[in-house]
């Protein structure tokens, strides 16, 4: 009964997106398309002087979403922290812990916190920045905490971290009104070179901001579903 | 005849084709399925399928990513960077909102030892 | 020149600071968080002396109107913003001694989020701003709802979060159909093309907006986590979501519908569902004995009482409708405010234990009894002259179907006025001596009351301010937005 | 030629999607919905979106299967005591 009500739901609702609006949503042509984003990439390179156009778009032009979407993971990770909190038992050990796999994790460590720091630097340059970084961050991390006895996930550091990352966000946008700009999150530092490193004003900054709270809060958010409050017991 | 086919089969079409159906699928999951984790998967699916849908709205059909990597790239020949803009924040979102559904159900289920949504009282709806 | 961006900014920077801030001092975070909160009423204040001058329009990032976000901060944003600071701001300092268990600094984040959450979404002038907003508002309402960790709140989080994720997937399909239709995501500047294209997608986008913020507004079929939710929650948060949260989600649809989609056609369904909304919450509340799920589903039936209003598509309309959104947010404070002390105190959700409550708890019986009066709207109190707004501006509609509708709002009100006087009735009857608990609410709990219940007491007193303010809300309201007004 | 091989993709894609429906066991349906994550970022990269793919593959393909896996492991932990 339900699978056929479901059923029937599901077939109307499809069936009135795609013959009414069919014709709407599938174009018929390519033609020229007329939006923001058009506009965007016509001064984009003029106005803030990124090579990877989405970065500037999530940074600056969109900079309140991200601002936003931040804050969302920060609430999930806030959630979990206090949804698991209660929670005494825990699984045994994931792994047993022989010499190679933690060998192996320290020494894949460094060079994931690298290529997560490399990649969140490089947002504006090319495709990544501080969300993937972030979890690479996060992930390097996990291995190290899974695999180890001696590291463990301290719930004290990760929150710092986290709300330092989204303090100096919100401390970096804040200085742009201050500016004559009068506007929350003005690049109020000089574009630079086009396609180096230190270019497009603050959006390295802000992205390095991003990425560490995204990589402290994934870790935090994940961590609470693995481990208890504390670090991981040893025995459930 | 490989023309018409190629008319039919054109990339738009399939994206469109593949975000309805992931949504409508999701949907599906959601509405008849009756274990709270696969309702979960079901939301997480519709959510890839809007993905889709987003970026496919800002495709524009033989344009390069929008990152000027080259110096001879113009504007013109690029898609459109709004739609990836919005899409990355809503994955990011989808995840937040996975992380907390499952994290509920986690303790849901160590306080009631169940995940049919029909066995727990409050749920049947 | 204050920036209306602080309103969202400065509880934002509170929240991301209060998990360091807990570290140096632990049990500081209240403090904090009521900064915050009295910044946010300063702030609106002053805003909404500076809004009579037009609204106030401010670019995020320095990029103009359709290219980057922006906030307007018009009469129905700084009200707005006004409300959820004040009733944040009292519920605040009920918390301080009414929430004694869980995670404090972590329910006091939570707290400064829904309120920055909340405030984003009256301010916001992009569509997708108000999608990450309405999301942030939906998250942090989810955990809290399930903040006491008991099976029946996390049974109702979770229906509520799968309902929610449907509502914000339909949202976000809407917006894709908005950019891939005009290419554009700023408000205003949808205003202006949403003429240009057909009629079919207009129809789409308008219906996936409303399904998808009805879930949070609480629209008839689509209300079933309502009860279970603010049944459920702690009693500081039931008087939030019932507060501000559902009716900022309920404007949000209507200045969407009026001023954005233009979508004028639809309001007439709008009101019959309101009315049913209305009729529905009522019957149900009258079946309650556990005295929150009667406050929720009266929040249901307030809810549709709103909604009528709003959509009778005349000025008086709206303005009669923001009337009866400020009285319901003090009113229903009230309500879940004075029953979460002798819900604690009694140990029961039942009213029917409630006997003589009135003899040990006079402050919070007397309130809760002003509370329930002014949401049936009894002649001195603040809900009376809402009702009598209502009911005329939907006469002098003069469409039939109005006035049918205006019988099924006074069923709605016999029947909320029975049950509201039964409860009363049975804290007042009775010699107390069967309640064994003594002492009443601490003071810091009967303060925000008492602020609020002189609001909707000596309310009438200001009736010529807050008229003109609602006229100003509900002008601003029926307008069409558009890019060329903005600068 | 390359629609063709889209063709395929998406195909593979919703087959994945369909199957969820029919499968009772949770595993395996995470990881077919890790399927259908990783063949979207594909379909991301495709389509000009290269951000979004690698997001898509961190964050959806990723990490949001670890975070099923560990609710799944979670939630049946209990019924093997209770066997």
């Amino acid at each position: 009964m339900r699978k056929i009500v479901g059923l029937l739901l599901i077939f109307g609702f499809g069936f009135y997106l795609v013959t009414i609006i069919g014709p709407v949503v599938f174009p018929s042509s390519t033609g020229e398309k007329a939006s923001v984003g058009v506009e965007v990439l016509k001064n984009e390179v003029a106005e803030v002087g990124a090579a990877n156009t989405v970065t500037s778009v999530v940074v600056l032009y969109r900079g309140f979403d991200t601002l936003g979407e931040v804050t969302v993971l920060f609430l999930a990770a806030l959630g979990l922290t206090l949804l698991m909190k209660g929670e005494k038992h825990l699984q045994a050990k994931l792994f047993d812990e022989s010499f190679i796999l933690k060998t192996g994790s320290y020494l894949l460590f460094p060079f994931m916190i690298l290529f997560g720091m490399y990649i969140i630097v490089h947002g504006h340059l090319t495709p990544g920045g501080g969300f993937p970084g972030g979890v690479i961050i996060a992930t390097g991390y996990f291995i190290i905490v899974m695999t180890s006895d001696v590291v463990r996930l301290r719930e004290g550091l990760v929150s710092f971290l986290e709300g330092l990352a989204g303090l100096t966000f919100i401390g970096l946008g804040l200085v742009g009104l201050f500016k004559p700009a009068d506007s929350f999150l003005f690049n109020f530092l000089s574009k630079g070179t086009f396609n180096t490193l230190l270019s497009a004003g603050i959006i390295p900054f802000i992205y390095a901001a991003i990425g560490i709270k995204v990589g402290s809060e994934l870790t935090g958010a994940v961590g609470n579903m693995f481990f208890s409050p504390y670090g991981r017991q040893k025995d459930a | 005849m490989h023309n018409i086919l190629a008319n039919l089969v054109s990339v738009e079409w399939i994206i469109y084709i593949a975000s309805f159906g992931l949504i409508l699928t999701g949907l599906f999951i959601v509405f008849t399925d009756k274990n709270l984790i696969k309702i979960i998967i079901g939301l997480d699916m519709a959510e890839t399928g809007v993905n889709i849908l987003i970026v496919a709205a800002g495709y524009i059909k033989g344009n390069t990513a929008p990152i000027f990597s080259k110096a001879s790239l113009t504007p013109a020949q690029m898609t459109d960077p709004v739609p990836q803009a919005l899409v990355l924040t809503s994955i990011v979102i989808g995840f937040g909102v996975t992380a907390l559904a499952l994290a509920l159900v986690v303790r849901l289920y160590q306080k009631t030892g169940s995940l049919d949504v029909s066995k727990i009282r409050g749920l049947k709806w | 020149m204050v920036n209306p961006i602080l309103l969202i900014v400065v509880p934002l920077a509170t929240a991301f600071f209060i998990p360091i801030f807990s570290l140096i001092w632990k049990g500081g975070s209240k403090y904090l968080a009521l900064l915050a909160a009295l910044f946010n009423i300063a702030v609106a204040s002053e805003l909404l002396v500076k809004v009579k001058n037009g609204p106030i329009h401010v670019t995020i990032a320095g990029y103009k109107a359709p290219i980057g976000i922006d906030l307007l901060a018009g009469h129905l944003g700084v009200v707005f913003a006004l409300i959820i600071s004040v009733i944040g701001f009292l519920v605040l300092i009920y918390s301080i001694s009414y929430i004694k268990g869980g995670w404090l600094d972590r329910y006091y984040a939570l707290f400064l989020l829904l309120l920055a959450g909340t405030t984003g979404m009256v301010l916001t002038n992009d569509i997708f701003n108000l999608f990450v907003f309405f999301e942030i508002v939906c998250i942090s309402s989810y955990i809290l709802v399930a903040y006491n960790q008991d099976s029946h709140g996390l049974e109702a989080s979770i229906k509520y979060l799968i309902l929610g994720s449907i509502g914000s997937t339909l949202f976000l399909i809407a917006i894709a159909l908005i950019y891939m239709k005009m290419g554009t995501l700023n408000m205003a500047d949808i205003s202006d093309k949403i003429g240009g294209i057909d009629s079919a997608s207009r129809m789409l986008i308008i219906v996936l907006l409303i399904t998808g913020l009805g879930v949070e507004g609480a629209l008839f079929p689509l209300n079933s986590w309502l009860p279970d939710a603010h049944a459920s929650a702690p009693s500081t948060i039931s008087a939030l979501l019932s507060g501000f949260v559902i009716e900022v989600a309920l404007i949000v649809l209507v200045k969407l519908t009026y001023s954005v989609f233009h979508a004028t056609s639809i309001l007439v369904f709008l009101a019959v569902l309101g009315v049913t909304t209305l009729l529905i919450g009522e019957f149900a509340a009258f079946r309650q004995e556990n005295i929150k799920r009667a406050l929720a589903y009266s929040s249901i039936g307030q809810i549709g009482l709103i909604l009528f209003a709003l959509s009778l598509n005349t000025e008086a309309g709206i303005r009669a409708g923001m009337f009866q959104i400020i009285n319901h947010a003090a009113s229903k404070s009230i309500l879940f405010l004075a029953s979460g002390y002798m819900i604690l105190k009694t140990g029961s959700y039942l009213y029917k234990d409630y006997r003589g409550i009135a003899k040990k708890m006079p402050v919070s019986a007397f309130l809760f009894a002003v509370g329930a009066l002014s949401l049936i709207g009894v002649p001195p109190f603040l809900g009376f002259f809402s009702k009598i707004q209502i009911i005329m501006a939907a006469a002098a509609t003069g469409s039939v179907l109005n006035l049918w509708l205006i019988a099924a709002v006074l069923l709605g009100t016999i029947i909320e006025g029975i049950y509201f006087l039964k409860i009363v009735i049975v804290m007042f009857s009775g010699t107390g001596e069967e309640l064994s608990f003594s002492g009443g609410a601490p003071f810091g709990a009967v303060l925000p009351i008492i602020l609020l219940g002189l609001v909707v007491i000596a309310g009438f007193v200001f009736l010529p301010y807050l008229n003109t303010v609602n006229t100003s809300v509900a002008q601003e309201i029926v307008k069409h937005l558009s890019l060329a007004q903005l600068f | 030629m390359m629609q063709y091989l889209f063709l395929l993709l998406v195909l593979i894609m919703l087959g994945s999607a369909v199957s969820i429906i029919f499968i009772k066991d949770l595993l395996s349906a995470v990881i077919v919905v890790t399927v259908v994550s990783l063949v979207a970022s594909i379909l991301f990269l495709f389509i000009a979106a290269p951000d979004v793919a690698i997001t898509e593959a961190s964050i959806g393909a990723a990490l949001t299967t670890v975070i099923f896996v560990i609710a799944i492991s979670r939630t049946r932990k209990k019924i093997d005591k209770q066997d």
